[in-house]
């Protein structure tokens, strides 16, 4: 792994805290690293094996995935029901030799700014310690 | 594309130099100049302005665009800015896409050079993603013209008078046997120093006449379903176990009632009450409650009934069974108020050791003339004190128990004072972290307390002690602290302590957050949409607060955001009819293979499975659009509008194949 | 029951402390193995003027009970107790000084590695041996006999983990396991004085005259202690006082509790007599 | 329920088994039977719903050939109840592909009687017309000779679940010399109650049956555990997987034999995956090529993602796979994996409920 290798990172949020907290972070300024992108979705429980899947085979060297606290859900669990697949996938795309440290999922509520800016800022730091993925340099299949 | 091809156009904002200052805007607009199906890339320094909104709205009619992104802030803030742009314009508002580029780029990034990068990224992702967008109709139903009211304190009473005085019906629900919650347990109100009382037992009997408003005290709401205009709530009415239509409210069953000692919890424990009881004299209803725990027939079985045979109107009803009311109502107002913090666990203070430790609201029961001494202050041995001390922040701004400021403890603990110069001639100390008097006649109410001879001294208190310096001091109790303005120790002999406790959260308040599908804070206090724009209004549509279940608050501003909330209820009433929402499930019968899994996901029973077609189907009324029934659904018969797989993808693929950074 | 134990060196002039505790462990077969030439644990006072050298001192007592192959330890003393503990935070979290000292023990063929559990007797009476156990061989008649607990500073403080630190309550369990009556009191862990009696008897005698008119308030028939200096600064200075209160060890109470006789706990050593207080009617 | 019978064979097995079935259509106890047999055209035996007791002597019930996994046929039958009892003859993988099929609400078996074979194995389907060519009665054959046994799928080798769970009748080949007499066993009420109206009189299971079992289990495990380590091996980074697919058409062959994929129409074959001329370009602009057809490794791992925890392993993708790329191996070994982890077993008991629609209430992070 070279030092300047800069990992591009998916993030898959809820709107309703994760991503509510991700604007709490912009607005409290709390800066963290520049690799991660973050799609809004309206729930976790709406993220698609698909997503992860083409995620990874596009060339992300991470996902990460914010949804609310249990109970919190907006959608009274939504998020729960998420952990049960992301689990799968997450054992389907170790079978192909991608870390199943590639593939996070945490809580993180509307109101948890700061624990939204160090979440990221690890997340990026463990998958530089990985370093790139296998995909990187393919064209896509 | 089965669409019209797309034509977008994609404007980039300065947000004055929120954005400019980090990122390059015009390289940004050159990038997004190239992308695919861009016909149009601008810059501005106020997207949200009306010039700004006027620049799309010429490209649109000018050069005929029909998909739009615009990078700026948070979707959170200005979306709906813009979609009517769109719509005015005359496109479909759904033909619009939002890239983020402040909250997420030059706000959060240190490097100009990566803002700038992720800024293109983010807009290649939108234009992908605006052009698979596709139009959505969404359908007007009409709401129903009556208002859930959740507490019956101060807040719920004021929002429930407000919105009944505009004409709509609505259901007042408060758990306990009468309504009036904490504000009824006081005697003086600051800085006015007017009675408590006298303002508020006329708004208790208003709320019981009003013609528009149904009381259900002694009740709690169980469960509630539907969305904004709709809502369906199921109310349990708790058994009085006595007839409140025979009740006629003359209280000698309450004489009579052998079941004594019981501790009011309206006299915080104070004095005691019977088993069947009224919480306070003016309680409203007077209807009085048969207490199940502690009713000789009810809780022992024993033989006792003394009540039925002195209540002459015959309204003991010791049979009566919880009720299960259902109710429609198109808005609902929380208000759900506060509870005081218990200070025992600040052992140093002795409170619950020390019979002489007092919490505000049990002083303000001793100082109220309906309270346990009937309004003289006096100490359990029936003297007068001749000194006292007043704790500030008792569980506020401790980082051991609350952090924040509960807002009302400064000012309450110096109309503590006030009141204990007027009604006694006990000398006050009160000890403070800082004195927070902002509002109308505060700073003045702060001034003249001073002037009336109360001692203040800036110092958190370390310890209340029962163990005096002097043998002959005994039983009287010292109060520990350092003047941090003077720099002494100081030692004071007082005879009664007061402990001006925070305000947290009600009991029970995170579930009735829940039951409404509102988030709560880290404190606890019920979050609003946004803190500056929208303080009344929830994330969830027709949901409203009023009150301290928001956060600490004194009386006016509880009264003016309950006022509020009415507001927006009753507005939203008026209008008469919602929306439906439009990013809502579909299932396409075509590719439907009547698995059924969705149905067994969906957490709103939205969706029905049809024997005849052997296809599921979606009733968008009740869809909130969460998406599990796609996820479940392999084959992709069912997708989530405005987020379906294409869409979603597309702006992952931008991402990840457009990327700019990274690949220099 | 089996301890390795470290006496401190206030346990044997302590009036009947030792007696008492011996009496306890032959009744409930406790087995207390003295650590081998064990020296003084530095007290409190020693950390403020070398750190280093009164981790050494300690560590040395961690590495003879590691060598006779203990990694528990039980004191009788809170001073003990609270310096053995400091010590023990202090080392597990700073693996270098330890191998400074550990070069140091090296000499006399020592060494001390890895953490270890510092325990007071009290726990050892109170958790340890089984309630049943008390209950079976007691005599009623303390029943009224009202007992204040006197904590000191050290046994809950700073950790708060044993009990409350500023309400402890878990003597006044103990002693009402026994069958003695404890009085409520905000005397419990205010402190004594310390070692200060000596050099500021004047300053001093004002803290322990709190704490023993404080019991006198609330009618306590006698002090209970569980550490040698707290007994010892209470005892000694009401000896001008008309009413003194008798300041017995905790574990002379346990004895008392069991039907030994007074002189066998020592009690006779006690400044003010707790005869007076035994031959009363209550 | 254990209840067994004997069925005497005198050197034709496939004879016994078509006599009972007749019986059951001529006893009314069932109103048709879906059983591989011969067609007018060809020796190779399809699925085929007889009513008739003569077209049943056409039946092949032992024939160790499955030209596809006849769950979905199966299922066809009992889409919707209609009245009466069918009978279903299926090896172990067919029955767990239905009872999975049922979970799905593609058939109701209420009126189904599970008839199932112990399954020995299946030999390919052009394999099996070359002896069909050389043979007459290729099922007494292949039980008879060893070599013959050894000629089945690599997948059936590697396969533990050759004893049918959840029929109500077994034919058991095991533990019995199938020329003279082979056992009818009961696993139902239902079963039970079949045995007895056909008048076969119980008797004790042979403890010869249970050491077949365990051997060949103990042989089955073996290979299957030598699947996995070999598989894992080669698939155990995505550029070794993608080099193992290379050749993959798109043609979906895979997921149209496959039992347990039961949607309609694949979502790749929705716009989701039909991409927009732009979308290429801009995907070949990238690294300067793309192969197409897109999205080949992403619909592989998208089908596991959607049903490996439902897999049964029949291995019926390999058997279609024109480009003969080891698709069940990859499948059966990565479902191991996620079933494991889920701790379910597809076909195991009907009312366990998909492992997507079981979640915990309350949570830490995932």
């Amino acid at each position: 792994m070279t030092d300047d290798f800069e990992p591009k990172i998916i993030v898959l949020v809820c709107n309703w805290c994760t991503y509510t907290a991700a604007d709490l972070a912009g607005t409290s300024r709390l800066a963290y690293p520049a690799n991660i992108r973050i799609i809004r979705l309206m729930c976790t429980g709406m993220i698609d094996s698909k997503y992860i899947l083409k995620a990874f085979l596009d060339g992300a060297d991470g996902v990460f995935i914010g949804g609310c606290h249990p109970g919190d859900c907006h959608y009274i669990n939504g998020n729960l029901k998420a952990k049960k697949r992301i689990s799968g996938i997450r054992k389907i795309v170790e079978q192909f030799g991608f870390d199943p440290k590639r593939l996070r999922l945490r809580w993180i509520g509307a109101s948890e700014g700061p624990e939204f800016q160090q979440n990221m800022t690890e997340f990026v730091e463990s998958i530089k310690a990985l370093g790139p993925t296998s995909v990187k340099d393919r064209m896509i299949l | 594309m089965k669409y019209k091809k797309p034509k977008i156009g994609v404007y980039i904002c300065h947000c004055g130099m929120n954005i400019a200052s980090k990122v390059d805007v015009e390289s940004v607009v050159e990038f997004a100049g190239k992308l695919d199906h861009v016909a149009v890339a601008r810059e501005y320094k106020f997207m949200c302005s009306s010039p700004g909104q006027q620049m799309i709205d010429n490209d649109i009619k000018k050069l005929g665009l029909n998909r739009v992104v615009v990078a700026s802030c948070s979707p959170r803030m200005h979306e709906l800015t813009f979609k009517k742009a769109c719509e005015k314009a005359g496109i479909n508002p759904h033909y619009f896409q939002m890239a983020n580029i402040r909250e997420q780029s030059s706000w959060v990034t240190r490097d100009p050079e990566e803002a700038t990068a992720k800024a293109k990224d983010l807009v290649a992702a939108a234009v992908a993603r605006v052009a698979f967008h596709r139009p959505l109709q969404s359908r007007e139903v009409a709401v129903k013209k009556s208002i859930l009211v959740i507490g019956g304190g101060i807040a719920g009473m004021q929002s429930a008078l407000s919105a009944a005085e505009s004409g709509y019906r609505v259901y007042l629900v408060e758990r306990e046997p009468s309504i009036g919650g904490h504000m009824a347990k006081f005697d003086k109100t600051f800085p006015t120093l007017d009675c408590a009382a006298c303002i508020m037992t006329p708004k208790m009997v208003a709320v019981d006449q009003h013609e528009n408003i149904e009381l259900l005290t002694y009740s709690e709401v169980v469960s509630i379903e539907g969305f904004i205009g709709n809502f369906k709530a199921k109310i349990l009415k708790k058994p009085r176990y006595v007839n409140e239509d025979k009740c006629t409210g003359c209280g000698v069953c309450m004489e009579k009632c052998p079941a004594r000692k019981i501790p009011s919890e309206f006299n915080e424990r104070l004095t005691t009450r019977t088993a069947i009881y009224s919480p306070f004299p003016q309680a409203v209803p007077r209807t009085p409650v048969i207490d199940p725990e502690q009713c000789r027939v009810l809780a022992k079985n024993k033989r006792c009934g003394v009540c039925r045979k002195f209540c002459e109107a015959g309204a003991i009803d010791l049979e009566q069974k919880p009720r299960y009311l259902d109710i429609e109502v198109g808005a609902v107002i929380v208000a759900t108020g506060f509870k005081a913090f218990d200070p025992t666990p600040l052992t140093n203070y002795g409170y619950g050791r020390f019979p002489e430790v007092y919490t505000s609201l049990e002083f303000e029961r001793l100082n109220n003339a309906t309270g346990p001494t009937s309004g003289k202050i006096l100490m359990k041995n029936g003297q007068a004190p001749k000194k006292v001390a007043i704790i500030h922040c008792v569980g506020s701004r401790d980082v051991r128990y609350r952090k924040y400021c509960s807002r009302v403890c400064c000012m309450y603990s110096m109309k503590f004072a006030h009141l204990l110069r007027e009604k006694t001639d006990a000398e006050v100390w009160e000890f403070y972290i800082d004195i927070r008097s902002p509002g109308k006649l505060y700073e003045e109410f702060y001034n003249r307390v001073q002037e009336e001879g109360v001692h203040l001294v800036r110092g958190r208190v370390a310890e209340v002690t029962d163990i005096p310096d002097n043998q002959e001091d005994f039983g009287r109790l010292t109060v520990i602290a350092e003047n941090t303005l003077t720099r002494q120790a100081k030692r004071l002999l007082v005879d009664m302590v007061i402990l001006s406790v925070g305000l947290e959260p009600a009991e029970g308040s995170k579930d009735v957050a829940r039951l409404v599908g509102i988030s709560t804070d880290g404190d606890g206090w019920m979050t609003e949409l946004h803190a500056k724009l929208a303080p009344v209004a929830t994330p969830v549509g027709g949901i409203f607060l009023a009150g301290c279940c928001q956060g600490p608050k004194d009386i006016p501003d509880t009264v003016a955001q309950a006022m509020a909330a009415a507001g927006e209820a009753t507005s939203l009433l008026s209008k008469g009819t919602v929306s439906t929402k439009t990013e809502i499930s579909y299932i396409d019968p075509d590719l439907c293979a009547g698995c059924q899994t969705c149905l067994q996901v969906c957490a709103y029973s939205a969706i029905q499975f049809d024997a005849g077609r052997c296809v599921s189907v979606v009733n968008d009324a009740l869809c909130q659009g969460c998406g599990s029934c796609s996820v479940a659904c392999p084959s992709g018969a069912a997708g989530v509008k405005h987020f379906t797989d294409k869409q979603v993808m597309e702006e992952m693929e931008a991402i990840l194949i457009q990327e700019c950074i990274y690949d220099r | 029951m089996k301890y390795g134990f470290f006496p401190g060196c206030s346990y044997n002039s302590a009036a009947g402390y030792r007696q008492s505790v011996d009496a306890i462990n032959r009744l409930m077969e406790i087995d207390l193995i003295e650590i081998p030439d064990w020296n003084c644990c530095g007290a409190t006072a020693f950390f403020s003027l070398d750190e280093f050298k009164a981790l050494a001192l300690t560590a040395r007592l961690f590495a003879l009970a590691q060598a006779s192959g203990f990694r528990e330890i039980v004191t009788v003393c809170n001073a003990c107790y609270t310096t053995l503990r400091k010590a023990n935070q202090i080392l597990s979290s700073n693996p270098e000084t330890v191998s400074r000292i550990n070069k140091e023990l090296s000499k006399e063929g020592l060494l001390m590695e890895g953490n270890f559990t510092v325990r007071h007797y009290l726990e050892v009476l109170y958790n340890d041996v089984p309630a049943e156990k008390w209950s079976k061989n007691l005599t009623e008649k303390f029943k009224n006999y009202k007992v204040a607990c006197y904590y000191g500073c050290q046994l809950t403080r700073p950790w708060g983990d044993l009990d409350h630190m500023e309400q402890p309550t878990i003597l006044d369990r103990f002693i009402e396991r026994l069958g003695f009556l404890p009085v409520d009191h905000s005397a419990r862990t205010i402190c004594c004085g310390a070692s200060h009696t000596v050099s500021y008897a004047d300053e001093c005698g004002l803290l322990v005259s709190r704490i023993i008119r404080e019991v006198h308030a609330k009618g306590g028939h006698m002090i209970t202690t569980l550490c040698p200096l707290c007994q010892f600064n209470l005892d000694s200075w009401q000896k001008n006082l008309t009413h003194p209160i008798p300041v017995p060890f905790f574990t002379q109470l346990a004895g008392l509790a069991l039907g030994l006789n007074p002189t066998e706990l020592g009690l006779n050593k006690l400044l003010v007599p707790i005869n007076k207080v035994l031959s009363r009617e209550l | 329920m254990t209840m067994y019978a004997i069925l005497e064979t005198n050197n034709n097995p496939s004879a016994a088994v078509r006599t009972i079935l007749q019986k059951m259509l001529s006893e009314k106890i069932v109103d048709s039977v879906l059983v591989l047999s011969k067609t007018p055209y060809s020796s190779l035996p399809m699925p085929t719903l007889i009513t008739d007791t003569e077209k049943m002597e056409q039946a092949e019930p032992l024939a160790p050939a499955a030209p596809f996994n006849a769950a979905r046929q199966a299922a066809s039958v009992l889409r919707y109840p209609t009245g009466g009892k069918k009978a279903v003859v299926l090896r172990p993988c067919e029955i767990r592909a239905l009872i999975e099929l049922a979970k799905l609400k593609q058939c109701v078996l209420d009126e189904a009687i599970i008839i199932g074979i112990d399954c020995l194995g299946r030999i390919e389907n052009n394999i099996y017309l070359e002896l069909a060519a050389q043979k007459e009665d290729i099922s007494s054959a292949f039980y008879n000779d060893s070599a013959l046994q050894n000629r089945i799928t690599g997948i059936c080798k590697a396969c533990e679940h050759f004893r049918p769970e959840g029929a109500d009748l077994t034919v058991c080949l095991l533990g019995t010399p199938v020329m003279e007499k082979i056992g009818l066993l009961a696993g139902t009420r239902a079963g039970e109650n079949i045995i007895k109206s056909l008048g076969l009189s119980a008797v004790e299971q042979p403890v010869k049956r249970e050491n077949a079992i365990n051997e060949l289990l103990k042989k089955r495990i073996e290979a299957r555990d030598a699947l996995f380590s070999e598989t894992t091996e080669k698939i155990k980074d995505i550029e070794k997987f993608q080099k193992m697919i290379a050749n993959c058409l798109n043609c979906y062959n895979c997921r149209t034999a496959c039992p347990v994929c039961y949607c309609k129409e694949c979502v790749f074959l929705t716009d989701v995956f039909v991409h927009e001329p732009e979308v290429l370009q801009r995907r070949a602009a990238k690294k300067g090529a793309v192969k197409l057809p897109a999205d080949t490794t992403m619909f592989h791992m998208t089908r596991l993602a959607h049903m490996s925890h439902a897999c049964v392993g029949c291995g019926q993708c390999s058997s279609v796979c024109p480009s003969s790329i080891p698709v069940a191996d990859i499948f059966k070994t990565v479902s191991a994996k996620v079933q494991e982890l889920y701790d379910y077993v597809p076909g195991r008991d009907i009312s366990e409920s998909i492992p997507y629609l079981v979640f915990e209430k309350e949570s830490s992070d995932g």
